[in-house]
């Protein structure tokens, strides 16, 4: 698995990039390369699902992203206690990674899941649905609820995005204003 | 176990980047890349030694297959991630559009 | 042919159908989110009492979504934990809808508003219902990102900042919780909470349970504001408009926070000594901070926001003894909690709908102009403060009760501080905002609308009367079914999977 | 920036987009409908498309897309593609469960099989592809408005 070590070691690269970077168009794009790397470490870990799932995602965010901050400035400013906030942040970092590398050790080893409900989704998937997909067949009939919440979530976005881009929230005392037509 | 680390390591970055970033756009790549280390190490975990994809194909058998409930779950957490962060960035525009900058230095009004 | 346990769906598809619904055509017809508001609330109500009647009688009740049995597919659970939730959840929402009918009239785009109240709902009823671990987090991210829409709903500078930071935090959170998910699925390879009890059971307590437990407090923590992760608080639930304020003190961060945890810890991951010590010492450390923040604000709002988190350490104190009778001072700690802070968001709503500020120099001799508002603000005030017959007393009485039964003196002492001082600040409040001289500004002050009033009565009706509860034949019915719930530990499994 | 809104990109760019347009929906319709017998689904579907519009919306211009597809009729198609989804769960209670799977199944590795599958991915599709256009538009809209007031 010599390419998923490359693919993270990219991707924590990036990450510093995104973090170090002044720029803002350049963090945006180190995100990218993020984003597109976990896309290709999906395909590598034998889920193609979420390949073209995290791809259409990350040229989306993208274009997002970039538009919000195409021509606009960037202040660089660091606050007074710079370095002791930044050392205490990172005494917390190192304390976390280093109590995460005593405790993975509990965990199956990477490659051998142990599987015990899943077992019984790829056995019985395509008899009990009839879809050959079994991510499909999980997504959408064994944890459909889910699914609708996810799709909840997603209205949720939208209906709060249209909230908040209203151009006048609150009416003022004493002058009358009609809702908004959108 | 060098793989869960390393992706440990990105999962650091990415508080770090929200934690101590003054600038509104780099705390919304934090989150993004606080979502990203989560979805790997969902798609980590899942993985099955010389495991296929959890497909059926019509002409061969296939019998190891990775396990597909942790796709199915990173699915859902991109959609949420992906709901999250259309959130924030309307957020930040609309700040942008009142304060004319996105440097939460200067826009502080409240205090916690 | 109606089995009992038909009715759980029904507690996320009333709110989610009307969310849709209001989306669809309250924009064109304007009497309709109201309407539909009202009337999707009360039927939660009314089903939520309905679960309480149900599961007296027949005990708990599993629902096996699509049809596939639990683990295999998602398990919906109504227990007795569950009811008390569901009922204090769906009184306080419904009552607040009520209020909401007047008041929102301030603010454009009522359809937005009424349609995000109802995801948020959802998603707090979705949480409270769910058996699954993975379904619990995707309810929660619904309440949550409703919410942070919901805070910057007035679109001025300060609520879109309150909103941000809020968001950044709250998503923080969310990601310290799902990662806790992730590495309770590697290692016991399943996603239902009760399967998840019996294979810890029987694999022990590695490592990695206590590095999933740090995460769990840390991301709830977050959410329930507890006292190194509140910073968030005193910020977005201030800007919010005055339901929105009452619903998250009331119950999101309940719902989201505590109720979370203590499922989590107790049913499923299994208290253990450590933890429930360091959940006392955080609530004693938020009960006081909270409160000597609290005494130095004179924003109205402001001051009850930490107020919020300093009752809500109390809440967290009574669970974190342990004890039977600290769990049950705890829960109806939480109960009498969403009514009063509810009711004094309200009054604050209703004050700032009058006369449009929330400084409380500004204010004074209200009680004559908003009779109703001030009447009931006292009612509050004296429940919070835990005055004797109203419900906040018997509930702090319990909790200090149980402080001493377990040992705990000194935790005791500092309640009782912490409870005196809350007095102290809400008697500033009572003696700024309605009794002084008039001024200016409150001159022309009137009494809010009929819906607004209403619904202040009937909320300071049950701050006087909820004690009631704790009477011997009502106690078993209702609070008794939820400390049982707790205090069965990861026998939960085992009812799970004996009621199925 | 402002002018280039409202016209456009250049017209290399405008052909190109012309040429694919229609095969990038093509491309999101097949992910979408044989979502249950390869990799994709409603999800990645629906986003394709919207990128699509997206895409049309970047080359030619907020005037032009505005004219084929307006503000109002994006909220329309997600409330009406969360109600279908949503409806889809409700049926299940004929056969007496929240969203049981109550279509035949019909044979593997065909188009019309897996019961609800298909037709969750299709109100799937309708409800990202118009929720996320959606929330692009209202995101390019306040931008706009906000030079414009400058």
């Amino acid at each position: 698995m010599i390419e998923l070590y490359v693919l993270l070691i990219i991707m924590i690269i990036g990450a510093i990039i995104a973090i170090r970077v002044e720029d803002l168009l350049s963090c945006v794009i180190a995100v990218g390369v993020i984003g597109l790397s976990l896309s290709i470490a999906f395909l590598i870990l034998k889920a193609p699902d979420l390949a073209i799932t995290q791809l259409v995602v990350e040229i989306l965010c993208l274009i997002i992203l970039i538009r919000a901050t195409l021509r606009k400035d960037l202040p660089f400013s660091a606050t007074g206690r710079w370095v002791l906030n930044t050392a205490i942040v990172l005494f917390f970092i190192l304390i976390f990674l280093a109590a995460a590398a005593k405790c993975l050790k509990d965990l199956p080893g990477f490659g051998y899941p142990m599987m015990n409900v899943s077992k019984e989704y790829i056995e019985k998937a395509v008899e009990m649905t009839g879809a050959v997909n079994v991510v499909s067949a999980i997504i959408l009939d064994f944890r459909a609820y889910d699914t609708l919440g996810e799709a909840t979530i997603l209205f949720t976005a939208v209906i709060g995005v249209l909230a908040i881009v209203r151009k006048i929230g609150k009416k003022k005392e004493g002058t009358k204003i009609e809702d908004e037509h959108e | 176990m060098i793989l869960y680390l390393l992706c440990l390591v990105l999962f650091s970055l990415g508080i770090y980047c929200t934690v101590r970033k003054r600038n509104i756009i780099k705390i919304i790549v934090g989150i993004m890349i606080l979502e990203y280390s989560v979805n790997l190490f969902f798609a980590l975990i899942a993985y099955k030694e010389n495991g296929r994809a959890p497909i059926y194909s019509e002409t061969q058998d296939i019998l190891n297959m990775v396990d597909p409930l942790p796709h199915a779950l990173v699915l859902t957490a991109i959609v949420i991630g992906l709901a999250t962060t259309a959130l924030l960035v309307a957020i930040a525009i609309k700040i942008y559009e009142k304060y004319g900058t996105f440097d939460i230095t200067k826009i502080r009004e409240l205090r916690g | 042919m109606i089995r009992p346990y038909d009715i759980i769906p029904f507690f996320v598809i009333i709110p989610l159908g009307g969310a849709f619904i209001i989306s669809l055509i309250g924009k064109k017809v304007k009497w309709f989110p109201d309407v539909a508001g009202t009337f999707a609330t009360l039927a939660l109500m009314i089903i939520s009492v309905l679960s309480v009647w149900i599961v007296n009688k027949y005990g708990m009740q599993v629902y096996n979504v699509g049809g596939w049995k639990i683990p295999l597919g998602i398990g919906m659970v109504l227990d007795g934990f569950t009811c008390f939730m569901l009922v204090t959840v769906n009184l306080v929402a419904f009552l607040i809808t009520l209020f909401s009918v007047n008041y929102m009239n301030r603010y454009t785009s009522k359809w937005l508003f009424y349609a995000l109240f109802l995801l948020m709902l959802t998603g707090m009823n979705g949480v409270i219902v769910t058996g699954d671990m993975f379904n619990l987090f995707v309810f929660l991210e619904i309440a949550s990102v409703s919410s942070f829409a919901l805070v910057a709903f007035g679109t001025e500078k300060y609520e879109l900042e309150a909103a941000f930071k809020y968001a950044i935090m709250s998503s923080v959170g969310s990601a310290f919780i799902l990662l806790g998910i992730i590495f309770l699925y590697s290692y016991t390879s399943t996603l239902n909470m009760a399967d998840m009890a019996g294979v810890l059971m029987q694999k022990g307590q590695g490592n990695i349970i206590l590095l999933v437990s740090v995460l769990f407090l840390m991301g709830f923590g977050l959410k329930a504001a507890l006292v190194p992760f509140h910073a968030w608080l005193p910020d977005a639930h201030p800007s919010a408009p005055a339901p929105i304020s009452a619903m998250l003190s009331g119950i999101l961060i309940k719902t989201l926070g505590i109720y979370t945890l203590c499922r989590l810890f107790f049913n499923v991951l299994g208290a253990t000594q450590p933890i429930l010590s360091i959940l006392m010492f955080m609530g004693i450390l938020s009960m006081l901070a909270g409160v000597f923040l609290a005494i130095g604000q004179w924003d109205f709002k402001r001051l009850l926001a930490y107020h919020s988190i300093s009752q809500i350490g109390y809440v967290v104190l009574g669970i974190g003894i342990g004890t039977p009778l600290g769990i049950l001072g705890g829960l109806f700690h939480l109960f009498n909690h969403s009514i009063f802070k509810s009711l004094l968001f309200l009054n604050s709503g209703a004050i700032e709908y009058a006369i449009e500020t929330r400084d409380l120099k500004l204010m004074g001799g209200l009680s004559e102009k908003m009779p109703i508002t001030s009447k009931t603000s006292l009612i509050a005030s004296l429940s919070i403060a835990g005055i004797p017959p109203f419900n906040g007393f018997w509930s702090k009485l319990i909790i200090i009760a149980a402080c001493v039964q377990a040992e705990h003196y000194i935790y005791a002492a500092l309640a009782i501080v912490g409870s005196i001082l809350t007095l102290a600040s809400f008697m500033k409040v009572q003696k700024y905002a309605f009794y002084e001289k008039v001024q200016e500004l409150t001159a022309k002050a009137k009494e809010a609308p009929v819906f607004m009033c209403v619904s202040m009565i009937l909320f300071a009706i049950l701050c006087a009367f909820t004690g009631l509860l704790l009477a011997p034949t009502v106690k078993g019915l209702f609070l008794d079914l939820s400390v049982k719930a707790l205090t069965v530990g990861t026998g939960y499994a085992r009812l799970v999977f004996g009621a199925l | 920036m402002n002018k280039q809104e409202q016209q456009g990109m250049t017209i290399i760019v405008k052909t190109v987009t012309r040429l694919t347009f229609g095969l990038i929906l093509l491309y999101g319709a097949y992910i979408v409908l044989h979502g249950h017998v390869s990799p994709g689904g409603g999800f990645a579907g629906g986003v394709i498309i919207a990128l699509a519009f997206i895409n049309l919306m970047l080359a030619f211009g907020r005037d032009v897309t505005l004219k084929k597809i307006s503000k109002g009729s994006t909220s329309f198609f997600e409330s009406v593609g969360a109600i279908l989804f949503f409806g889809i769960a409700l049926l299940g209670f004929i056969g007496g469960c929240f969203f049981l799977n109550i279509l035949p199944k019909g044979a593997p590795f065909r188009l019309f099989s897996a019961g609800i599958i298909p037709f969750c991915n299709i109100a799937i599709m309708l409800k990202v592809g118009a929720g996320i256009f959606a929330i692009f538009l209202a995101l390019v809209l306040l931008e706009t408005e906000a030079k414009e007031r400058k």
